[in-house]
């Protein structure tokens, strides 16, 4: 297993190169740069700028030296002090006084003078973690209920209410959800703020939000249920599906040949091997929630990722576009590998090595 | 019992078929194989049937889909009346193929459930060019009634056939190209006892009528018994005994033999009462790693030192009864 | 196995709460704060030691809320500053030599109080500004603002040094200042230094004369160089900061970050939370001029909502003034309450589009003539924008210096006759021998929801008064822009301008003169945008940039107009626009024109406010 | 034959039922099947309705869908103001639109129903695409194995880790951009006007469909290997069948059933893709309505005007409800352990 | 010896798409204690369903039992409240499945599978259970019983997984056990270390059996008394080897001619009998097994027999006498 996974991770690292070629690639095909304004700047002037972010060199030496700074790791010998945004790592690590490990430089921003990607990660992209997370809890806690009640009242009027729901929620799309619920909680009666949310840098473990309480709750519950709504129809139509098969096994009956009682026979023998489907996409769909956010996060205003790369695009940000693209790529393919442990870990029938 | 010195039709010499064991995500490199069949040698008869027999992971599958090139062997040579089909590939095999055919085991599994029973049983018979389209038809509602169905059915579909009547369509597929050899994959284990009486008798009919040579794969050793000439044992990828079926059955060798007849019922309390029986301890070793020396030292009750050093020699012990043991 | 995984989840929910629990309560009465701030997105602690604040209950605290508009501010920095949002920020953070009154756009004094102007005999002219030496450097500790000391621990004053400094940043070529042209075009030596071509100083019109009087020499004489001199890229900049000096660290780029900021306005930067939301405090060390007063609202924040959500946040009560979405303009007009706090102020930034006129069909004036007057401009405001923005006859929206007005020009321009551009028209199809269904015209936009609608209106409008189909195109912004100012140009295009400074040279100059923005040239010949090129008008702005005589420069203004609109018609004006906002009745405020707001002129009425 | 065999009794098939004169597929047993789930019926009418409507849109729907009034604009029947009340100080009736006009003044409902052409296209087009590819893909990789199945799932793994909203959003800003400078007669001109002959759905689908096959490669070599391994490929192969009429007589025809299941059920996920474009300033170009792009726009106004928002996603919904209870049913119809008699 | 289990008028039908499948019809037996009685059949003839239906394991829907009755120690287990049913599963009566590999829970342990009745029945903490449950894995003959608990049931094979099984269901101490096809899915020297273990283990334990097979071999050797089973009746019934040595039923004679023996008549012609067994749909007016019958008579087709003695403690369904093909 561990074998296993280091070979996992060095083909990962693969994927995401050539991941970055494609994209560094598309990305410069796209016509247009960082620097066509409406107000159309003197030469001199762009020259300047793109002077300043090395975009006055050969493709394919940006290229080369983005590879450098991203997946080389470096070594600086004192402090890094960060002055300048091209010079900011994600990951300074301290030897000894003299002597620092530096790792990945995703460069800086055209859209800001004062921030680098890295800085844009460490305080964006938390929140877009944050509401993914809570919009797949939400999910989980909506959908495997609702699906495991359907499959245990198998048509009836529980399973087709609660299927209904499940549609529902995959068909009424954020852009409409979202409005609605801030008009209806937000504005009308006045339960939850509308915009915002609650927690901002620090945070723990560059991810966590330091606090949890209402304050914290209040700005989270409707984007997250707005955004996990969709997820938690898949989930109660997967659980239901599985469920449904799993009662049908074999080992159910010897369960119940057992004199196990009814609810355990669900709980104990029936759910795990049917939330195992489950669970193997929570991966994926927590990937899908993260980097899906950018609706939400424009309907109610959540300083999240999402909008920067939607905006990066346009603005040709190519800082931004590589560092999200990739960023995401990893997320995904770490994703699917937890995916592939949890899958062993949940179910014993399964090894790699 | 037939004539021993009819034509060898089929000669599998030292045949070996190893499954590799791959891994690695990028660049894939073979850690180990499954050696499913280890240097199995034997002749077939023109007009006999010769059965194999071995429990479940025996090989004995594998050797028969290795006869029919469905896999390639590792090393070793399959001779159809002199032509080594180890060796011929592409147009050539092709043709072959039309000698040799197979009926599978599963009833379920060995029709396209998309194609009606005109078209899967009409199907060599474009593939060879054989007939034109009203030539397969006719033939095709000849080859049902052959095997005791309707010619009627000619359009309908294998989901609506019973397991028997799958089995005979599967019959007749085999016998649309007119085959010598047809290599019966456990054709009636899936299938109900008072169906398999069906299958059988209409297996031995056909070869009646046809002049067919079987090579007839099971593990019901008292089936096997019924419709074969002559018998071949397999254990872990080796046969182990190979004699005709009176000698086998009646003076059975190998302790392996032995063995797996005391353990086959016998339908009749007052037969079983009287028996002896050799309960073999264990299981079935796996064959990725196979015991050394002889296969079934492991769970062999009269196995000694020398069977777990050297392989012993397959030979013949008495005309036609050849035994793997060095203890015999 | 399934125990473990919720007993991990659970202990995760426990400890977060633990956490939550146990911030720090928001009391501010200890005398020693560990303040933590966020450094290069690193936390710091800092020890502050403070004098208590006057104690002001919160409640009783005069704190304003805006709205800045979707995305992070992209600069705080007077350098870099290209846009509304950062500029907003640094209006009310730095003060420039001179400033404009926001509502009429005059020029008055900044940190200069006055300044001398004389011709010198190449033709350029430099002015001489005398500082006030009163404003200290200040930045927020984390619990106060405080002065910034220099190594002797004396206030930093704000002096000529700190504009030199700032005026030579924004033009070194390793700023990459993107607002560093404007310096360039009128001071002398401005764009070489800023081109690189010299790296010596010295050659840039900019000239310390002592601690509190600076000259800066401008290429030619204009009426505009106070107001250049006066903008964002010209402000005092800290330089012991941005670079580093014997008691301070040098913070590069980050300087502006929260933590490091150093300013003089009337307010300064307390927190910026990236693309969530900026908070400036009160400047207690500024010292009120007649112009400039000192701030009664403690601290402002902006947040940094898309329009709706905006919109929900000002009717749930949580910001205090708002833009109106155009979307809800219906329901807040017919809403007693909303309405009665609806005001429409002017902005001033013009919406027009814009011919190829060496493009196919519109190469003929009389074509692009009878499509300007074709479109109903009233129409569309009061149909599709309901903004109240105003039926722009002309290029340079009123209001600006230089330019004319409805009152002093009442038939100036173009507008909408139907009539008269369908004999425009029909001259042009007689003599090409065509119907206008067969006119093959496309109008492209860049893809946006507004643009989109407008696009569609004045298709509409088209189509129903002269019968003529125009397709509509849309592309991506960045696409857009190359493709309009490249051979590629479509017949007609869209585009708007703002103002960068208030006097119409900024417009009309800065657009349609020879490698205008709108009128880009190549080689010496116009390469895409209007693809426009008449040397008597080009002749034209030159001369009422110089004019003096504000009366003569508006009427040569005027003529100037009359020949783009209308002789030419090398664009179509479309509307002048409008903000139209809502503020909330306790908010005493004023409406600036130019785009960003003195909150030190605002104030609010405690006791009106629920 | 030496043995005659009655055949009266072996008029009987499977589960002692009579086998039928006529031969009866295991397509028409799923439509059989199919037909009695209820919900499937309803979802496959309502579907069949939506495609009727969208062909013959411009018979069904009042008015032309670009067609502007902007004296109209946001005027509303009186049951739609019955039904969001909060409209009644500002709106103005009109009883000409059946559920309204739009900002400019545009009938809703024929938008809605031209829409339909639109979102019913992005619903069909978008999985032949994904299907097409992915399946010729991941038929081709499952089939051969071996280091080619290894070569080409490898590739899939890279398009895995492509975040695909994204990559879509980058992919139709190049093709927007690269196909925007056309010269007449090139390749690029041809494909830029195919795009605003179908007003941008062109490169949405390439876009989706460059996105979205991969799955659908992943999902048919999976069933591939598995129907590979089945006995009737090695009695195809026992009887010298070559590759080509396996892969197609024999392996394909039994993949499509699961494969085409798994793209009904995700047909919402396309649909709502496009909605997602639309709503990032990139969908369709108007004035082509899509339900998206409509949707997007009625949810600005969603508080002045909940009709121009609520219309649209309804006829959304609907239609998600339809795919998904024909997916769920086409799965139950089709699923291999239902048949026969269970 | 006492009565443990008597079966009256059981009746159970499945609700399918094609309508009302009539899966047993009217089944009556009596296990006494320390008895073995074997059911067999063919595949669909509601051997199961028959026992299941008894436990009340019949998933419903679709399944329904619909008549009859069903004492175990003179209480009903058809009216018994779910509560009470559930603990005579399992404690007092347990079963044995078919195939152990889709029997056993994949993601438990052995140990937790094992060691459940235990807990549930008996109340038992964890560790005592534990304790218990190795102690049967050592009387079933699992080696190092004791490491083997947290393994899953993959981590065995075939016969292991059927032995665990078997301790699963004796680990109560059952009085009654019913395996249902237990050594179907299992090679033939396999089957026969679980039949022996079997037998030993009724020998040492005491407790009755129920034995479903389709293999008349296997049940000769151990039950005591047999039941035949065709489309949902017991059409025979008798001490074992009066079933073998007379059987009375056309089926079941039908069924024993058509196996093939190790032990017997080499080159005899199996007795095939033609056409299929029936899935009823509704209950029969006449015998089932009449349209393949060869004893067929016309009462045989208008009236369905009851079970008629046939010798000592021997009843059939038949009209028809085989001995002298008359009415009986």
């Amino acid at each position: 297993m561990g074998r296993y996974i280091i070979r996992r991770i060095l083909y990962m690292l693969v994927v995401i190169l050539v991941v970055s070629f494609i994209t560094f690639g598309l990305m410069h095909s796209v016509p247009g740069g960082p620097f066509d304004k409406e107000k159309s700047l003197p030469a001199e002037i762009i020259a300047n700028l793109e002077k300043r972010y090395h975009l006055d060199q050969p493709l394919w030496k940006q290229y080369l030296s983005y590879l450098n700074d991203v997946f080389v790791p470096h070594i600086a010998h004192e402090k890094p002090k960060g002055l300048d945004v091209a010079d900011d790592y994600l990951i300074d690590i301290k030897i000894t006084d003299t002597f620092w490990i530096r790792w990945m430089n995703f460069g800086p921003t055209f859209s800001s003078r004062s921030r680098s990607v890295n800085d844009i990660f460490r305080q964006q992209l938390p929140v877009s973690v944050q509401l993914g997370t809570l919009a797949l809890i939400i999910a989980i806690i909506i959908g495997v209920p609702l699906g495991i009640i359907s499959a245990l009242k198998q048509n009836t009027i529980y399973d087709y209410l609660g299927m209904s729901i499940a549609i529902f929620g995959v068909s009424v799309p954020v852009i409409v959800l979202g409005p609605l619920m801030i008009w209806i909680f937000g504005v009308t009666l006045k339960w939850l703020p509308p915009t915002g949310w609650g927690s901002k840098p620090p945070y723990i473990f560059g991810f966590l939000p330091t606090n949890l309480g209402w304050d914290y709750w209040k700005y989270a519950l409707m984007p997250s249920v707005a955004l996990g709504l969709g997820s938690s129809a898949i989930l109660a139509r997967l659980t239901r599906a599985s469920l449904l098969q799993v009662i049908r096994e074999d080992y159910i009956r010897t369960a119940r040949a057992k004199g196990v009682k009814e609810r355990n026979v669900i709980v104990g023998h029936a759910l795990k091997n049917s939330l195992i489907p489950v669970v193997t996409i929570l991966g994926p769909m927590m990937a899908g929630l993260v980097t899906g956010t950018f609706v939400t996060e424009l309907t109610f205003g959540i300083p999240g990722m999402g909008k920067y790369f939607v905006t990066s695009i346009t603005n040709r940000d190519y800082p931004v576009i590589m560092g999200t693209i990739l960023l995401y790529a990893v997320f995904l393919v770490v994703a699917n590998l937890l995916v592939d442990i949890m899958y062993a870990y949940l179910d014993p029938r399964i090894r790699y090595d | 019992m037939k004539v021993e010195s009819a034509e060898i039709l089929l000669r599998v010499d030292n045949l070996v078929k190893h499954f590799p064991i791959k891994r690695g995500i990028i660049i894939q490199k073979t850690i180990g194989a499954i050696h499913a069949v280890d240097g199995v040698s034997f002749n077939i008869h023109k007009g006999e049937t010769l059965g194999l027999v071995g429990e479940s992971g025996c090989g004995k599958s594998t050797t028969g889909r290795t006869i029919l090139q469905l896999y390639r062997p590792t090393s070793g040579h399959v001779y159809y009346n002199d032509i080594d089909l180890s060796t011929i590939k592409g147009e050539e095999l092709r043709k072959m193929r039309r000698k040799m055919q197979m009926i599978f085991q599963d009833p379920y599994a060995s029709l396209n459930p998309r194609m009606t029973i005109g078209e899967i049983i009409g199907e060599p018979l474009v593939i060879h060019h054989l007939a034109d389209k009203k030539g397969t038809q006719a033939r095709v509602e000849d080859l049902l009634e052959l095997v005791g169905l309707s010619g009627r059915f000619y359009n309908r579909f294998p989901h609506e056939f019973s397991g028997g009547q799958r089995q005979r369509i599967g019959v007749a597929r085999a016998l649309a190209v007119n085959p010598d050899l047809i290599i019966c994959d456990e054709p009636i284990s899936a299938l109900d006892v008072s169906i398999q009486a069906q299958v059988v008798n209409l297996l031995e009919d056909l070869q009646k009528e046809f002049n067919l040579t079987y090579l007839f794969i099971a593990h019901d050793l008292s089936m096997v018994r019924h419709i074969s000439d002559r018998v071949a044992v397999m254990y872990l990828g080796v046969i182990m005994e190979l004699a005709t079926r009176y000698d086998l059955y009646n003076d059975p060798l190998h302790p392996y033999t032995k063995a797996l007849l005391s353990a086959v019922p016998i339908p009749d309390p007052v037969a079983e009462e009287k028996r002896h029986r050799t309960i073999l301890k264990g299981d079935v070793p796996s064959p990725v790693n196979p015991p050394s020396g002889c296969r079934f030292r492991t769970r062999c009750p009269i196995a000694v030192e020398i069977c777990a050093q050297l392989k012993p020699e397959f030979r013949e012990v008495k005309p036609g009864h050849w035994v793997a043991c060095h203890l015999v | 196995m399934r125990s473990k995984f919720f007993v991990l989840a659970g202990l995760l929910i426990a400890v977060s709460m633990i956490l939550g629990a146990c911030q720090p309560a928001a009391v501010p009465t200890p005398e020693t704060i560990i303040q933590t701030i966020i450094v290069e997105g690193e936390v710091q602690e800092v020890v502050v030691t403070a004098t208590p604040a006057p104690v002001v209950k919160p409640e009783q605290m005069k704190v304003l809320t805006l709205n800045m508009g979707p995305g992070d501010i992209p600069t705080i920095d007077p350098s870099l500053g290209t846009d509304t949002s950062s500029i907003q920020i640094v209006a009310e953070t730095f003060i420039g030599l001179t400033r404009q009154d926001e509502v009429t756009n005059l020029v008055e004094p900044g940190m200069a109080t006055t300044w001398d102007s004389v011709v010198n005999e190449d033709g350029t002219e430099t002015i001489t500004f005398h500082l006030r030496n009163d404003v200290t450097w200040v930045r927020y500790n984390g619990s106060t603002v405080e002065q910034v000391l220099d190594c002797d621990g004396n206030p930093r004053i704000v002096n000529a040094n700190d504009f030199y400094y700032g005026i030579m940043r924004t033009l070194a070529p390793a700023t990459a200042s993107q607002y560093a042209y404007v310096l360039g075009m009128s001071m002398v030596g401005a764009n070489d230094y800023n081109s690189g071509e010299t790296d010596d100083p010295s050659t840039v019109g900019a000239e310390v004369i002592d601690d509190f009087t600076i000259a800066l020499t401008f290429i030619e004489q204009a009426a505009y160089n106070p107001a250049i001199a006066g903008m964002w890229i010209a402000y005092a900049e800290p330089s012991w900061l941005i670079d580093g000096d014997d008691c301070t660290d040098a913070r590069g780029d980050k300087w502006t970050e929260t933590g490091f900021f150093q300013g003089y306005g009337p307010y300064t930067l307390k927190e910026w939370v990236h693309d969530s939301t900026i908070t400036l405090v009160k400047n207690p060390f500024w010292v009120a001029t007649d112009n400039i007063p000192a701030p009664k609202i403690e601290e402002v924040t902006w947040t940094m909502l898309d329009a709706s959500p905006a919109m929900a946040e000002y009717e749930a009560g949580n910001i205090d003034t708002v833009a109106i979405p155009l979307a809800d303009m219906d329901r807040v007009k017919a809403d007693p309450v909303l309405s009665a706090q609806y005001v429409v102020a002017p902005d001033f930034c013009t919406y027009f589009y814009g011919f190829n006129t060496q493009a196919p069909v519109v190469n003929d004036v009389r074509v692009r003539r009878a499509l300007s007057m074709a479109v109903d401009r009233q129409s569309l405001i009061d149909n599709v924008l309901k903004g109240n923005q105003e039926p722009a006859r002309w290029f340079s929206r009123p209001g600006l210096a230089g330019a004319p007005t409805m009152e002093d020009h009442p038939d100036l321009g173009i507008g909408y006759d139907v009539t008269a551009a369908k004999a425009e028209l029909q001259s042009y199809l007689d003599e090409v021998g065509k119907t206008a269904a067969e006119l093959d015209l496309t109008l492209m936009f860049n893809t946006s929801e507004g643009h989109r609608k407008i696009a569609e209106a004045i298709q509409q409008m088209w189509k129903d008064n002269l019968g003529v189909d125009v397709k509509l195109v849309n592309q991506e912004w960045a696409v857009y822009l190359k493709t309009i100012k490249g051979a590629d140009t479509p017949q007609i295009w869209r585009l708007g301008w703002c103002l960068d400074y208030p006097d119409a040279n900024n417009f009309i100059r800065e657009n349609f003169g020879p490698n205008g923005s709108a009128n880009p040239w190549k080689d010496g010949k116009p390469f895409g945008g209007a693809m426009y090129n008449n040397p008597d008008f080009f002749a034209g702005l030159l001369d009422a940039a110089r004019e003096q005589d504000p009366k003569v420069r508006v009427d040569k203004y005027a003529a100037l107009e009359e020949t783009l609109v209308s002789t030419d018609a090398v664009i179509i004006p479309i509307y002048w626009y409008t903000r139209n906002t809502l503020t909330k009745p306790y908010v005493t405020r004023t409406f600036s024109t130019g785009g960003h707001e003195y909150i030190e002129k605002w104030d609010i009425d405690m006791d009106a406010k629920p | 034959m030496t043995q005659p065999v009655s055949l009266e009794n072996n008029e009987f098939g499977a589960g002692g039922r009579p086998i039928s004169v006529k031969g009866e597929s295991l397509f028409r047993d799923s439509v059989r099947r199919l037909a009695r789930n209820k919900a499937a019926v309803v979802g496959g009418t309502i579907i069949v309705i939506l495609i009727l409507v969208a062909l013959f849109a411009n018979v069904v729907a009042p008015y032309p869908y670009a067609e502007q009034t902007l004296v109209d604009q946001n005027k509303l029947p009186q049951w739609v103001l019955s039904l969001f009340p909060t409209m009644k100080p500002y709106a103005q009736l009109s009883s000409d639109y059946f559920i309204g006009a739009d900002y400019v003044g545009r009938d809703l409902f024929s938008r809605i129903i031209f829409g339909a052409r639109v979102s019913l296209t992005v619903a069909f087009i978008g999985p032949l695409i994904s299907l097409l590819i992915g399946v010729t893909y991941g038929s081709i990789s499952g089939y051969f194995g071996g280091r080619l199945d290894n070569l080409m799932m490898r590739v899939v793994d890279v398009l895995y880790a492509f975040p695909s909203l994204l990559f879509i959003i980058l992919l139709l800003a190049f093709f927007r951009s690269t196909f925007a400078h056309p010269t007449p007669g090139t390749f690029t001109y041809t494909m830029s006007q195919l795009d605003s002959a179908s007003g941008g759905l062109l490169f949405i689908f390439i876009g989706i469909g460059l996105t979205a096959w991969e799955t659908m490669a992943r999902l048919t070599r999976g069933q591939v290997l598995s129907v590979r391994e089945k006995e009737f490929i090695e009695a195809a192969r026992t009887l010298g069948a070559k590759d080509g009429r396996i892969m197609f007589r024999h392996i394909l025809p039994n993949v499509v059933g699961p494969l085409v299941v798994a793209e009904t059920l995700a047909i919402p996920g396309y649909i709502s893709t496009e909605a997602f474009l639309s709503f990032i300033g990139i969908g369709v170009n108007p004035p082509t309505p899509s339900w998206g792009s409509m949707i997007s726009d009625g949810a600005q106004v969603i508080r002045t005007y909940p009709n121009q928002a609520v219309f649209p996603a309804l006829a959304l919904a609907i239609t998600m409800f339809a795919f998904n209870f024909l997916g769920d049913g086409l799965r139950d119809a089709l699923d291999p352990r239902l048949r026969g008699n269970q | 010896m006492a009565e443990l289990l008597k079966v009256r008028g059981l009746e159970t039908q499945f609700r399918t798409r094609e309508g009302v499948v009539h899966a047993v019809n009217g089944v009556d037996f009596n296990l006494v204690e320390g008895e073995t009685l074997g059911i067999v059949g063919e595949s669909g003839c509601g051997k199961s369903v028959t026992v299941m239906s008894m436990l009340r394991l019949i998933p419903s829907p679709p399944g329904k039992v619909v008549a009859g009755e069903a004492l175990y120690q003179g209480k009903d287990l058809l009216k018994m409240s779910d509560e009470e049913i559930r603990h005579i599963r399992g404690a007092q009566i347990s079963m044995i499945f078919q195939d152990p590999m889709t029997s056993f829970n994949p993601v438990l342990t052995i140990g937790r599978q094992v060691a459940e009745p235990l807990e549930i029945h008996q109340g038992m903490n964890r560790h005592q259970a534990y304790d218990r449950a190795t102690e049967m894995l050592e009387l079933v003959g699992i080696p190092k019983a004791k490491d083997r608990l947290g393994d899953y049931p993959h981590q065995f094979s075939g016969g292991m997984r059927q032995r665990v099984m078997i301790a699963m269901s004796l680990v109560c101490n059952p009085s009654v056990l019913i395996a249902d096809e237990p050594t179907t899915a299992l090679d033939v020297t396999i089957q026969a270390q679980i039949v022996e273990l079997a037998k030993d283990l009724r020998d040492k334990l005491g407790m009755a059996m129920i034995w479903i097979t389709h293999d008349l071999g296997v049940i000769a050797g151990l039950a005591d008394r047999m039941a035949v089973m065709y489309g949902g009746f017991i059409i025979e019934t008798a001490p074992v080897k009066s079933l073998y040595g007379n059987p009375s039923h056309p089926y079941t004679l039908g069924l024993l001619n058509s196996l093939p023996r190790v032990d017997k008549d080499i080159n005899r012609r199996l007795e095939s009998i033609e056409g299929l067994p029936p899935i009823l749909m509704e209950t029969p007016h006449s015998c089932p097994f009449a349209p393949r019958c060869t004893y067929v008579k016309e009462r045989c087709l208008v009236e369905n027999p009851p079970l008629l003695e046939a010798g000592p403690d021997h009843y059939t369904a038949c009209w028809v006498d085989l001995e002298t093909r008359s009415y009986r």
